[in-house]
């Protein structure tokens, strides 16, 4: 059976499938469904320094092959994850990443500096790439200068795996994936969601009461696919795929196109238990074409 | 209470009105322990336009024959595709969901039962709790017009029913705040499923007469789980998945404007 | 029943539904599906100054509710079109817009002023965002400055209506829409594809020859509906709205979101009569909210 | 030839080997003439995978009863789901599209038929219109094992029919090149219809042979009518639509290294 371990700079985890942030809640949401130690890492919600409480309701609107959320980072605090969420989700037996936001260069200091300190957390996912946000977010996204100044800070107070989430709202990804590394990042993660917009033909009103919202789904895979490849191109830190996999074989075209690991995002909310299969797909996909690692699938190919 | 991942079996598909349509599904792994209220994630195959799972209350269970029962309106894409289902047929399901209406510590012995259309449907499971335990529940149904009143015989079963339509068709004309029963008894809790603008009026009859009110809401939803966060409710503790911490709410935890 | 009558600059169409460029072909192809005569306007296909032999095969590639292509502009050039196609499709009873492409500033130009003299074109869409040629297209599409040195010069030489097609493959779009206005243009459409890519897991390979092609159908709506509502708060000229159009309801939502107009693209391949009924649509929505005009539904969104 | 957008009703659909069916379609409005080799265009419903239409060989027409055959070979998911259809459901199909095989200007008195797999599909109705002629066709058909060989006995009742088997499991082991007919035979036309290696080996020998020989291609398409310009083959004019200027192509006009 091929080895599946996947490495992203001092993150070691038994495969490369990961659950994305904003879409697997604490991982314990999911622990009736499946077995949440079998993940690579559960990327836990999006986290700032102070609490929020995010976007009023309708946040979410249903759409072809995907859909537009506006949740708006609502979370408690880094001190509430700290003290409260830290202690249960330590005990879970599953890899935890922690997804970390903010307003300003400072909250994202603040909030990357206390997780710095938790022993259990190997790893923080820079989001600098939310689009629900009034302030920040994806505004650090967009602008390579800005991406760097993020990123650099961070970099100062946060010793671990340091991943940079990326916006596709961008002219050129490869731009702000090369600010991030050479900002000192371990890693890129990309695509966070396509900023969308639905409307009610019938009331003539916005479905979302931010009237945009982020777009994910089975709908960016082929934006998303081409940002990897583009990506891994572009920069020698490794790249995590995200955009609308829902399979095994949807994880493979990530990997293929340069993705060292992936995070499933959308899909948990279809198939709870869709991770474990697609765990279990990249394994016999491995099998049956005589690969010995993952590794060796990454950025296979051919063109 | 712990969350499964069905594949149920269509045991039968009929129609109970012109729009809605009551789906019996059989669990061959056992059925787990439900409560009134609770509700159940439905994977909608074969439809094009529709991507997310759609959320239904539980209306009834047959604990020995390891049946559950959906009183389903066709309103869109997903539930026009789950009305297509045949006997035989499988259909992906998360339950139960959600914590349902509460049955137990607030000791009701004269309890309302307030439905509004297709919202009748978790009320049904209830009714039969209350039944069970001895007491006879009042029923209070709202529809436009006749045809959007449901099941009524089988609800006079459990116990007395009143309804009002709209258009006077059936019942006392009006909304089920109208009607008369509301003066000459007095509940000690109402338990309501229905529109918004059906449940903020019963809430506001329960908050000026002192009685308990459970509400069951009905936002939309990505995972009902609690994962996605987008089927939020302002209430007194701050934003609420409805899917998680609902959907049944106490009226004094709600911000309602009444 | 309510008036469809639309204007985009000095072009007046009986109602507001067009069909996209590399869509409809000319038009011809699908007289035995319906009355094309009772379209907007159909915009014809890609054309260039010198005949172009496009992509290799494979060019297509389905995706969730989409498709991707990677056609490449394959035309016969303008000195064909206005001696053989232009006489027929003049014919047709039917208002034709032409697509103009190129790789250079000057490519633009000499296409743009052929037609220029054709009596029965009464206007051009530049497509300055195609993302399947190698030089040129979207190059033109994706910075200000070069959308506006194109737009200005075949403003120089274009003396009839000028629409510049605009691509979404950028960070702001309504930089370039008003970069296009500054130039002269009198009408932006939006969007030309998403770029995008498909792989086959099994193979390995790339499911377009050219690696990259342009998304297109309902997966992308969400997106073009964003940017038509930004592009319509940004700019004075009226915005065409492209993007996964496939029903009225779809048109209806673009135009309260600021389209003058729509094209229907993608979806013509699935219902080759879709057009004929987006139109019926729109009237019997007008009728049933009671408003007289198509025009009173431009923006109309309520937020 | 005017193209026509039908809703087309299931007169039948049933499975003639493991993997493929036959499906049987009614034309209420009438059915317009169809030349061999023409195909039409599937809208399929009901599959969130399949966006797209999907293109496929006509097989056979009744012009008295008005109904058109299919041949289907289930290889994803738009044909899995054509092949769920039941009487009297309805399809939405274009048709005819494309030119069928050139079988007047040929002139052939003694053509070969060769097809592989499903691609014996648009065969039968060529066949059909041979034997009509006063032409026995010869048929020469490929597949991997026996159970891919297709209604053979539906095309005896036209010609005589040759098979050859890559397992040797029915007719001579090999492919439909290797087969004695061919060296025994002196035929004036080959119609070929299959996946594109053998169609290669087929216009190889046809070649070598001075034998006219067209070949009906399997292009991905999009819009089946040539707006879109996806399913193109480099030939001797340029890139040509599959979709409009074939599929079948005679062998000179294609670029192919044999």
């Amino acid at each position: 059976m091929a080895d599946l371990k996947t490495t992203i700079g001092g993150l070691v985890m038994s495969n490369p499938v990961m659950t994305a942030s904003g879409t697997f809640g604490y991982g314990v949401e999911y622990a009736d469904f499946m077995d949440i130690s079998r993940l690579g890492a559960v990327i836990v919600k999006g986290t700032t320094n102070k609490a929020r409480e995010g976007n009023p309701y309708p946040r979410m609107a249903e759409t072809p092959s995907g859909m537009l959320n506006a949740v708006g980072l609502q979370n408690k605090g880094v001190d509430y994850f700290v003290e409260h969420i830290y202690p249960m989700v330590h005990t879970l037996g599953c890899q935890t990443i922690v997804n970390v936001s903010g307003s300003s260069i400072d909250d994202y200091m603040e909030t990357a500096s206390a997780l710095n300190r938790l022993e259990g957390i190997p790893a923080i996912e820079l989001n600098i790439s939310c689009p629900n946000v009034k302030e920040g977010g994806m505004a650090f996204g967009v602008k390579a200068e800005s991406v760097f100044a993020v990123v650099s800070a961070v970099r100062k107070v946060y010793l671990k795996t340091l991943i940079v989430k990326l916006s596709p709202n961008v002219t050129d990804i490869t731009e702000m994936a090369r600010a991030a590394e050479s900002a000192g990042a371990d890693a890129v993660s990309l695509i966070n969601t396509l900023l969308g917009m639905a409307i009610d033909a019938e009331s003539r009103k916005p479905l979302l009461s931010t009237v945009t919202g982020g777009l994910s789904g089975p709908a960016v895979k082929p934006v998303a696919l081409r940002m990897v490849w583009q990506t891994y191109k572009a920069v020698r830190i490794p790249v995590i795929g995200i955009g609308g996999i829902c399979s095994a074989s949807d994880a493979i075209e990530f990997m293929l196109a340069g993705a060292s690991a992936i995070e499933i995002g959308t899909a948990n909310f279809i198939d709870p238990s869709v991770s474990v299969k697609v765990i279990d797909g990249i394994s016999a996909y491995l099998d049956r074409h005589g690969y010995s690692s993952v590794k060796q699938i990454i950025g296979a190919l051919e063109c | 209470m712990k969350k499964y991942q069905f594949d149920l079996i269509v045991d039968s598909c009929r129609n109970v009105s012109v729009d809605t349509f009551l789906l019996k599904l059989t669990c061959p792994e056992g059925l787990p322990e439900v409560n009134p209220g609770q509700f159940a994630e439905f994977m909608v195959e074969g439809s094009a336009k529709t991507f997310l799972r759609r959320p239904i209350s539980i209306h009834d269970t047959d604990m020995v024959r390891n049946t559950v029962s959906f009183l389903i309106r066709k309103v869109g894409a997903g539930t026009e595709q789950l009305s297509k289902l045949k006997p035989g047929d499988s259909v992906n399901v998360l339950l139960p969901l959600g914590n349902g209406f509460d049955c137990t510590s607030l000791r009701s012995r004269y309890p309302l039962l307030a439905g509004g259309g297709v919202g009748v449907a978790p009320l049904y499971l209830l009714g039969k709790y209350f039944a069970s335990h001895g007491i006879s529940p009042t029923f209070l149904f709202g529809g436009r017009t006749v045809s959007n009143l449901l099941r009524l015989e089988d609800f006079e079963k459990l116990g007395k029913v009143y309804a009002t339509t709209d258009d006077g068709s059936f019942g006392e004309r009006g909304v089920v705040t109208d009607h008369h029963v509301l003066q000459n008894e007095n509940f000690d809790v109402i338990y309501a499923c229905g529109p918004t603008p059906m449940l903020k009026a019963v809430a506001g009859y329960a908050l000026r007469n002192g009685v308990a009110c459970q509400v069951s809401l009905e936002h939309m939803m990505a995972c009902g789980i609690g994962a996605c966060l987008c089927c939020v409710e302002k209430t007194r503790k701050g934003n609420l998945c409805v899917c998680k911490d609902g959907p049944v709410f106490s009226i004094e935890e709600l911000l309602w404007q009444i």
